[in-house]
């Protein structure tokens, strides 16, 4: 009791601070130097309409690298963590049950469509909100559903990891051919910027956005792969 | 203007409302599952705030990887728990 | 040069690729992992030379456009040398892990190639919101590769770090945006400097250093970084301190100067409350990794309060900082790898690695290394820091350092003694590739030794020819012992001869002694056979400093000169069988001492570099005092003056037959030395009306008293001895704290007779105690018809040192009487007259313990000592009686000396008679007068001789009494019983009981703090978080 | 408006942060950190808001020319996207950890993982 007390005290202290953060902020009226930058420069220099995506995959490309890194990290060491017993082959490891025969139709049904959805928010992610990351989650969840409807059935490591390095690397090949050709490291303007607002335009933006989502949905789907295969105690 | 504002406060209501659930309850599972109604309602005040890709990052990641994850090891964990 | 981003570039590459490989290609894996770490420290150490040779810092922008708008990174010096150290760590630590990665597979290769990708994107990029995401990739690496281990506890320890990086997390990512809002850009650069504020900027930029503080580890919120060093394997701890903590110490560096000299202050502030906190804790701590784990927590938070005092530093902030941060992460590196080898935890389970020498030299750099010791670049920053400190009046800073350091040599060397003692069951596991990697970071260890001496203004060690013989004879190790001792004499009598001809003559007595009669002792050391692995080295580093010593010119010099001598000597001690603790003490007394002389130095110099001995005599009246007062300090810890003298005894007792009389014949004379060059600069200096020459004056006659005295009461040879020896040196101090001619006479004869009869006294015994095997004078008797060599020598020795005619040490009584008679200091001077004759009573014992009386049955068999020994003997006892008879050869060149110090000449030298304003003593009359009485009773005696009975040994009657304790039937135990009963208050260990006092309060503090180590995740969260608050509280008070 | 959201993300934060610090489940203990990571995700996107813009989209209503001064900052929302992604991977890992932990004791209580110590 005493000590959820002085942690409640701690925490009044540092909410203390907090409301100094809030109290003393007066929010912008105008946008700053770096957001107006981006706001002029976009489709000049990218050539993207969405703003947030040109920062995040030209400007802070190399953040977004460090994103991806994440997520290859984690499920690196998921897969570390939970190596040390594998399931043998066919038994399912999953929580649940193996389900029925609605789902798994649905699921057949479902997944094209699914992939399709996730490929189109990535593809389209310099155009209108979205991109790599949310298809990359909207594929993961594809393989959520596979996993539900069929948990016995393993994915494919190989492909899994395929694309998950084939991504990767790409990326940061992309990176170097920026180097390389033009301003730098993920230099947007490796490829013509294109017409403005048209799919294939904004440079390699369209194509990081892809890698990007492939990689994360192969991330997430190597996790699941780990959690899943990993044998009860 | 107001109405905005209203929207904010409500959502702003329904985070700290799902946040103190997922504190107070008893069961893990409705914590996972309160945390994953706070991401939602997140989203939702992202499309307030004028960010609609961190919205729907938010509902797909936050509210929709995050909380399967966790139901995912949780069901293993009870399912061993029992053996 | 190739654009630096590519050392990112070819980390992520391959890590990604690895993923391409059949999961069955391990070993392919691994080369390609080690492939890429290679051309990544290539690549580092390309810019490193380039940027070295003044090259401007380069800048590298990211997506074609300009800073702030796409993320920048730097390349400086300062991230080549981090990132070489970081790829370099990651390099050998991939060797070190190759099993543990092999069999987890390539997974575990990409998560090292990321970390350390990420370590060095953490140091280059100039953009704070990009840090916070390889601060992420660090943390979550991190925490991966706590499983390389086989330990399960490191899977909690590994979730614990976890829970850790996410209230970093949470407090960087709310200072980072609200920098943003407050700047407009997420570059460093564009944080303007901002004073310590609490609200807006200030409260931002708050957030953020105290985040990045957090990931130093800093002490006592820091038990999570313990227990990842405790569990996880040591192939990983190294790059988790040497790696992670530079980088991380460059993430710092950089925020901290782009937010302005204000923040300096609580930098310093908890990088020191780290320092000292995190090394008493270490005190108690019995695992070595946990250990090296408080160690590395304690550095770090040096370097921390080194990055919070870069006002200061200047343009030497580089050169401190670098040194200090490349010390720490190369021994730190090393010793986690040898842990490697060791198969169990304990301290003492490290006595495993003394099969392999190379591995033992390995250990003892590193810990030199770790404590700033020189030839290694620590040393020089310490140096160089102090100076600065001193300098611009942050004495507090200073004092406090050194108190940190040394508690860490307390331990590090506590550690180091039981591995060269102690036994363990538990055998090494050597593989040569783990032995290769220990090696590299031991070669790199002195490269960057030269590299750095090399970089000083001050010298470098490594370009002085006895450091270079010192370390020729590291590589001579596995010649046979007799061809190392005969290089080793030739060595030291060229050494003489080169500058025999060169030197002052009161230079040149000291250079008689240490060098000539260095020589002369090593003769002793003949007696071994085999390799005597481990014995010059040492012998050899001690030599060299005394060498330096006398060569100084600079206070550097002598510094550099007086902290090789004590490792060297330090080493030598700790070969003893008992040793143990002496040696520790030894160790801890002489750097305490070392650190107070290094203080007085730089208090004195007040910024000049490099400032000559001789301008001591011109530091400014405030501080001279002062100056005098912590030299003076420093010195006598040397010649262990009365309350610093307790770790002489043990540590020339313990020493090793041919090791007590260097120690005690030479080293301390080096003491000894140093008052001289005190003394000489600086003359008379009084504090708040206190003549200080007058202290030293009154500590030398106590330590003369009480020495004699604790002498009496010994059983063990070889300590009696000792204890007279802090006798001898507070006869000397005293003669020198009279300021006069006569005096300085004195000591310059105590200087040669106490090395003559200490050391031959020393070899004398030792000879005795190869036979018997027993220092214990009781268990001896009766030894002079079996060594009447041994005899004979020791009778010499007595008489000399004993100040009776007609040897030299009356000599010596004689100018010591006339030099008290010109002063005024009657107090003392009572205590030192009456510490004659309780000398006497102890040198008695020497010869009537030890040779005459009954022979014990067990000692009926024994020999003469050694040839070797008896050699140096049979030379000492020519040159005493040489010296008794014609005092002039030598005195007379430094009684003219002295005279053009103290512009008088109260010694009429007529021939071989000496004449002064109280009398006249002619040597060689006293000798005839002597040898004639002597003959003369001696016929007599044996004249008589019929009279004596012979007493069977065991012709005893006990009167129906069985003794509880056989040892005290012998008449000689105890011997001094009733005087013991009259002055054994004397003996009271008041200063034994204030130093254990003193150690005993430090472990209950250490035993008390590291209680809040839990263990528990939850609570380590809790006390990071208080951490903050306190932190926060603080400065806010501070502010307002 | 901002300021009001940047009172609920940090409300959030602390909310976490004290579940995170008295619950002894480990998994609840992961599920406050997760919302303490929501409540950071609120202060920054709140921080970069501003009144009467849009989304930073430059579609045929806000067109290119006249973007600077009809859209709102791009940036916090950046440092969103990424935090959130970051996030997830934080979580999935400590899960896994998680996992891993209830399989060495059978439970989930931290305190019963205390065998490093001092």
């Amino acid at each position: 009791m005493i000590r959820n007390a002085l942690i409640g005290l701690m925490l009044f202290i540092l909410g203390s601070a907090f409301l100094t953060l809030t109290m003393g902020f007066e929010p912008a009226t105008e946008l700053n130097r770096t957001a107006a930058y981006y706001a002029t420069h976009a489709q000049e220099e990218v050539g993207a309409q969405n703003v947030v995506t040109a920062v995040l995959i030209t400007w802070r490309g190399l953040d977004t690298l460090g994103e991806v890194t994440v997520l290859f990290l984690t499920a690196a060491i998921v897969s570390l963590v939970l190596s040390r017993s594998k399931a043998p082959k066919g038994a399912s490891g999953s929580g649940f049950l193996p389900s029925g025969e609605l789902l798994t139709t649905g699921t057949k049904m479902l997944l094209p469509l699914i992939a399709l959805l996730g490929a189109y928010v990535m593809a389209n992610g310099h155009l209108t909100p979205g991109g790599g990351f949310q298809g990359g989650a909207i594929l993961a969840s594809g393989a959520l559903l596979m996993l539900l409807a069929d948990p016995s059935r393993r994915f494919g490591h190989k492909i899994i990891h395929r694309v998950e390095s084939a991504s990767g690397l790409a990326f940061v090949g992309l990176g170097l051919l920026g180097m390389l050709f033009a301003g730098g490291f993920l230099d947007n303007k490796l490829l013509p910027l294109g017409q403005f607002g048209a799919l294939f335009s904004a440079g390699i933006i369209p194509i990081v956005s892809v890698l990007i989502g492939l990689k994360v949905g192969a991330e997430f789907a190597s996790i699941l792969e780990s959690l899943e295969e990993t044998e009860d105690a | 203007m107001t109405l905005l504002m209203l929207a904010t406060l409500l959502c702003g209501a329904g985070m700290i409302g799902a946040a103190l659930v997922a504190l107070l309850t008893r069961q893990t599972a409705t914590a996972v599952l309160a945390a994953g109604l706070l991401s939602l309602f997140a989203s939702v005040l992202f499309v307030l705030l004028a960010a609609p890709d961190v919205a729907m990052t938010e509902a797909a990641i936050g509210s929709g990887l995050t909380t399967f994850l966790f139901f995912y090891v949780l069901g293993r964990i009870r399912r061993e728990d029992k053996k | 040069m190739v654009s630096s981003i590519l050392i990112l570039a070819i980390g992520l590459g391959t890590a990604f690729g690895l993923g391409l490989l059949n999961r069955r290609r391990a070993v392919l894996a691994l080369g390609l992992t080690l492939g890429a770490l290679g051309l990544m420290a290539a690549m580092a150490v390309g810019w490193l030379i380039v940027l070295a040779q003044g090259a401007a810092p380069v800048e590298i922008y990211t997506a074609g456009a300009e800073p702030p708008f796409a993320i920048n990174l730097r390349m400086g010096l300062m991230e080549a040398g981090a990132i070489t150290l970081i790829t370099l760590t990651g390099l050998l630590a991939v060797l070190a892990l190759r099993t543990a990665l092999t069999r987890m597979g390539r997974g575990s290769m990409a998560v090292v190639l990321v970390l350390i990708m990420a370590l060095s994107g953490l140091v280059m990029t100039r953009d704070v919101f990009n840090l916070f995401v390889f601060l992420e990739l660090m943390a979550i690496s991190t925490g991966g590769l706590a499983l390389l281990s086989k330990d399960i506890r490191a899977i909690a320890a590994g979730f614990k770090y976890l829970i850790i990086s996410q209230l970093v997390t949470i407090l960087l990512l709310v200072g980072i945006i609200f920098t943003y809002h407050a700047t407009g850009s997420l570059n460093i650069d564009d944080i303007p400097e901002t004073a310590m504020g609490f609200s807006g900027l200030g409260l931002a930029l708050f957030l953020i250093l105290i985040a990045v503080v957090l990931e130093l580890k800093p002490f006592p919120a820091n038990g999570w970084a313990l227990d990842v060093y405790t569990a996880a394997h040591p192939g990983f701890s190294a790059v988790f301190s040497a790696a992670s903590g530079t980088a991380m110490l460059v993430v710092a560096d950089k925020l901290v100067k782009a937010a302005g000299p204000d923040w300096f202050a609580m930098f310093t502030l908890l990088g020191l409350i780290s320092f000292i906190g995190a090394n008493i804790v270490a005190l108690r701590q019995d695992n070595d990794r946990r250990l090296l784990g408080y160690s590395s927590v304690g550095q770090l938070g040096l370097l921390l309060a080194v990055i919070g005092q870069q006002d200061v530093l200047g343009e030497g902030y580089l050169y401190v900082a670098g040194g200090l941060v490349l010390s720490h992460a190369v021994a730190k590196a090393g010793l986690f790898w040898m842990s490697i080898m060791v198969k169990a935890r304990g301290l003492s389970d490290w006595a495993a690695i003394r099969v392999r020498p190379p591995l033992v030299i390995a250990f003892a750099t590193f810990l030199a290394m770790l404590t700033g010791l020189p030839p290694f670049p620590g040393f020089y920053a310490k140096w160089e820091l102090a100076q600065v400190l001193a300098t611009t009046d942050r004495l507090p800073i200073l004092a406090a350092i050194l108190i940190g350091t040394l508690i860490e040599a307390v331990y590090l060397f506590r550690w180091f003694g039981m591995a060269m003692k102690r036994e363990t069951d538990t055998p090494l596991g050597p593989k040569q590739i783990d032995c290769m990697v220990v090696l590299i970071t031991l070669a790199a260890a002195f490269g960057l030794g030269a590299l750095w001496g090399d970089l000083s203004e001050n010298g470098n060690l490594f370009a002085t020819v006895p450091m270079l013989a010192a370390l020729f004879f590291l590589a001579l190790e596995p010649m046979p012992a007799k061809l190392k001792n005969g290089l080793a004499i030739m060595a030291l009598v060229y050494w003489f001869a080169a500058h025999a001809g060169v030197y002052d003559p009161m230079r040149l007595i000291f250079l008689l002694v240490m060098i000539l009669g260095g020589a002369v002792i090593l003769l002793a050391s003949f007696n071994e056979d085999g390799r005597r692995v481990g014995f010059y080295p040492p012998a050899m580093l001690m030599y060299a400093g005394l060498a330096l010593l006398l060569e100084a010119q600079s206070t550097f010099e002598f510094f550099a000169a007086w902290e090789v001598m004590t490792l060297g000597s330090y080493f030598l001690i700790l070969r003893g069988k008992q040793s143990e603790p002496h040696a520790l003490s030894y160790m801890i007394f002489s750097l305490g001492g070392a650190f107070v002389l290094l203080s007085g130095f730089a208090l004195a110099a007040d910024g000049v570099t490099p400032f000559p001995l001789s301008a001591l005599s011109l530091v400014p009246e405030q501080v001279a005092p002062w100056v005098f007062a912590l030299l003076a300090v420093g010195f006598m810890t040397k010649t262990a003056s009365v309350g610093v003298h307790i770790w002489l005894p043990g540590a020339h007792a313990e020493a090793e037959t041919d090791v007590s009389p260097m120690v005690s014949g030479i080293l301390l004379k080096a003491g000894l030395y140093g008052l001289v060059v005190l003394l000489l600069a600086m003359g008379r200096q009084s504090l708040h009306g206190v003549d200080l020459v007058n202290v030293l004056a009154w500590i030398g006659a106590i330590s003369a008293f009480v020495g004699a005295v604790l002498a009496v009461f010994q059983e063990d040879a070889k300590r009696l001895l000792a204890y007279s020896s802090i006798s001898q040196m507070g006869y000397a101090l005293f003669g020198l704290a009279l300021m006069n001619h006569l005096g300085w006479l004195l000591a310059v004869m105590f200087v040669i007779n106490h090395y003559v009869y200490k050391s031959m006294l020393f070899l004398a015994v030792g000879g005795v105690y190869k036979r018997t095997h027993t220092k214990l004078m009781y268990k001896m008797g009766g030894l002079i018809t079996l060594m009447p060599f041994t005899f004979v020598s020791v009778l010499v020795g007595i008489i000399a040192m004993s100040g009776v005619p007609p040897l030299s040490g009356f000599g010596g009584r004689w100018i010591f009487y006339n030099a008290i008679l010109e002063t005024d200091l009657r107090l003392p001077l009572v205590l030192i007259f009456m510490s004659g004759p309780v000398g006497f009573l102890y040198l008695f014992r020497l010869i009537h313990t030890i040779f005459l009386g009954q022979l014990k049955d067990e000692n009926h068999q024994i020999k003469e000592a050694p040839i070797w020994l008896l050699v140096p003997q049979m030379i000492f006892v020519a040159f005493l009686i040489g010296f008794a008879i014609v005092p002039g050869l030598v005195l007379q060149r430094v009684d003219r000396f002295l005279g053009t110090v103290f512009g008088d000449q109260p010694l009429i030298w007529h021939g071989r008679a000496v004449e002064s304003a109280f009398g006249n003593w002619n040597p060689v009359a006293i000798m005839v007068v002597i040898v004639v009485i002597f003959v003369t009773l001696f016929g007599i005696l044996i004249a008589k001789n019929h009279d004596a009975v012979k007493v069977k040994q065991f012709n005893i009657v006990f009167s129906a009494e069985r003794p509880y304790r056989p040892e005290t039937t012998h008449f000689a135990w105890n011997f001094f019983a009733p005087y013991r009963r009259a002055m054994g208050f004397m003996e009271m260990p008041l200063v034994t009981r204030f130093w254990g006092g003193v150690s005993e309060a430090l472990s209950g503090t250490a035993e008390f703090t590291r209680k809040l180590y839990s263990g528990n995740g939850q609570t380590y969260a809790v006390q990071v978080i208080l951490f903050v608050v306190t932190v926060y509280l603080i400065a806010l008070g501070g502010v307002a | 408006m901002a300021q009001v959201s940047l009172l609920i993300g940090f409300t959030l934060i602390l909310l976490g942060l004290y579940g995170a610090l008295t619950n002894r489940d480990i998994l609840r203990m992961i599920v406050s950190f997760t919302i303490a990571d929501a409540g950071v995700n609120v202060v920054l996107v709140s921080v970069g808001y501003m009144a009467h813009r849009t989304a930073p989209i430059l579609d045929s209503a806000v067109p290119a020319g006249q973007a600077a001064a009809r859209i709102i900052d791009p940036v916090p929302q950046v440092l969103v996207l990424t935090a959130i992604v970051i996030g997830l991977g934080v979580t999935a890992l400590m899960l896994a950890y998680a996992y891993r932990l209830f399989r060495l004791r059978g439970s989930l209580d931290i305190s019963q993982f205390m065998d490093l110590k001092w």
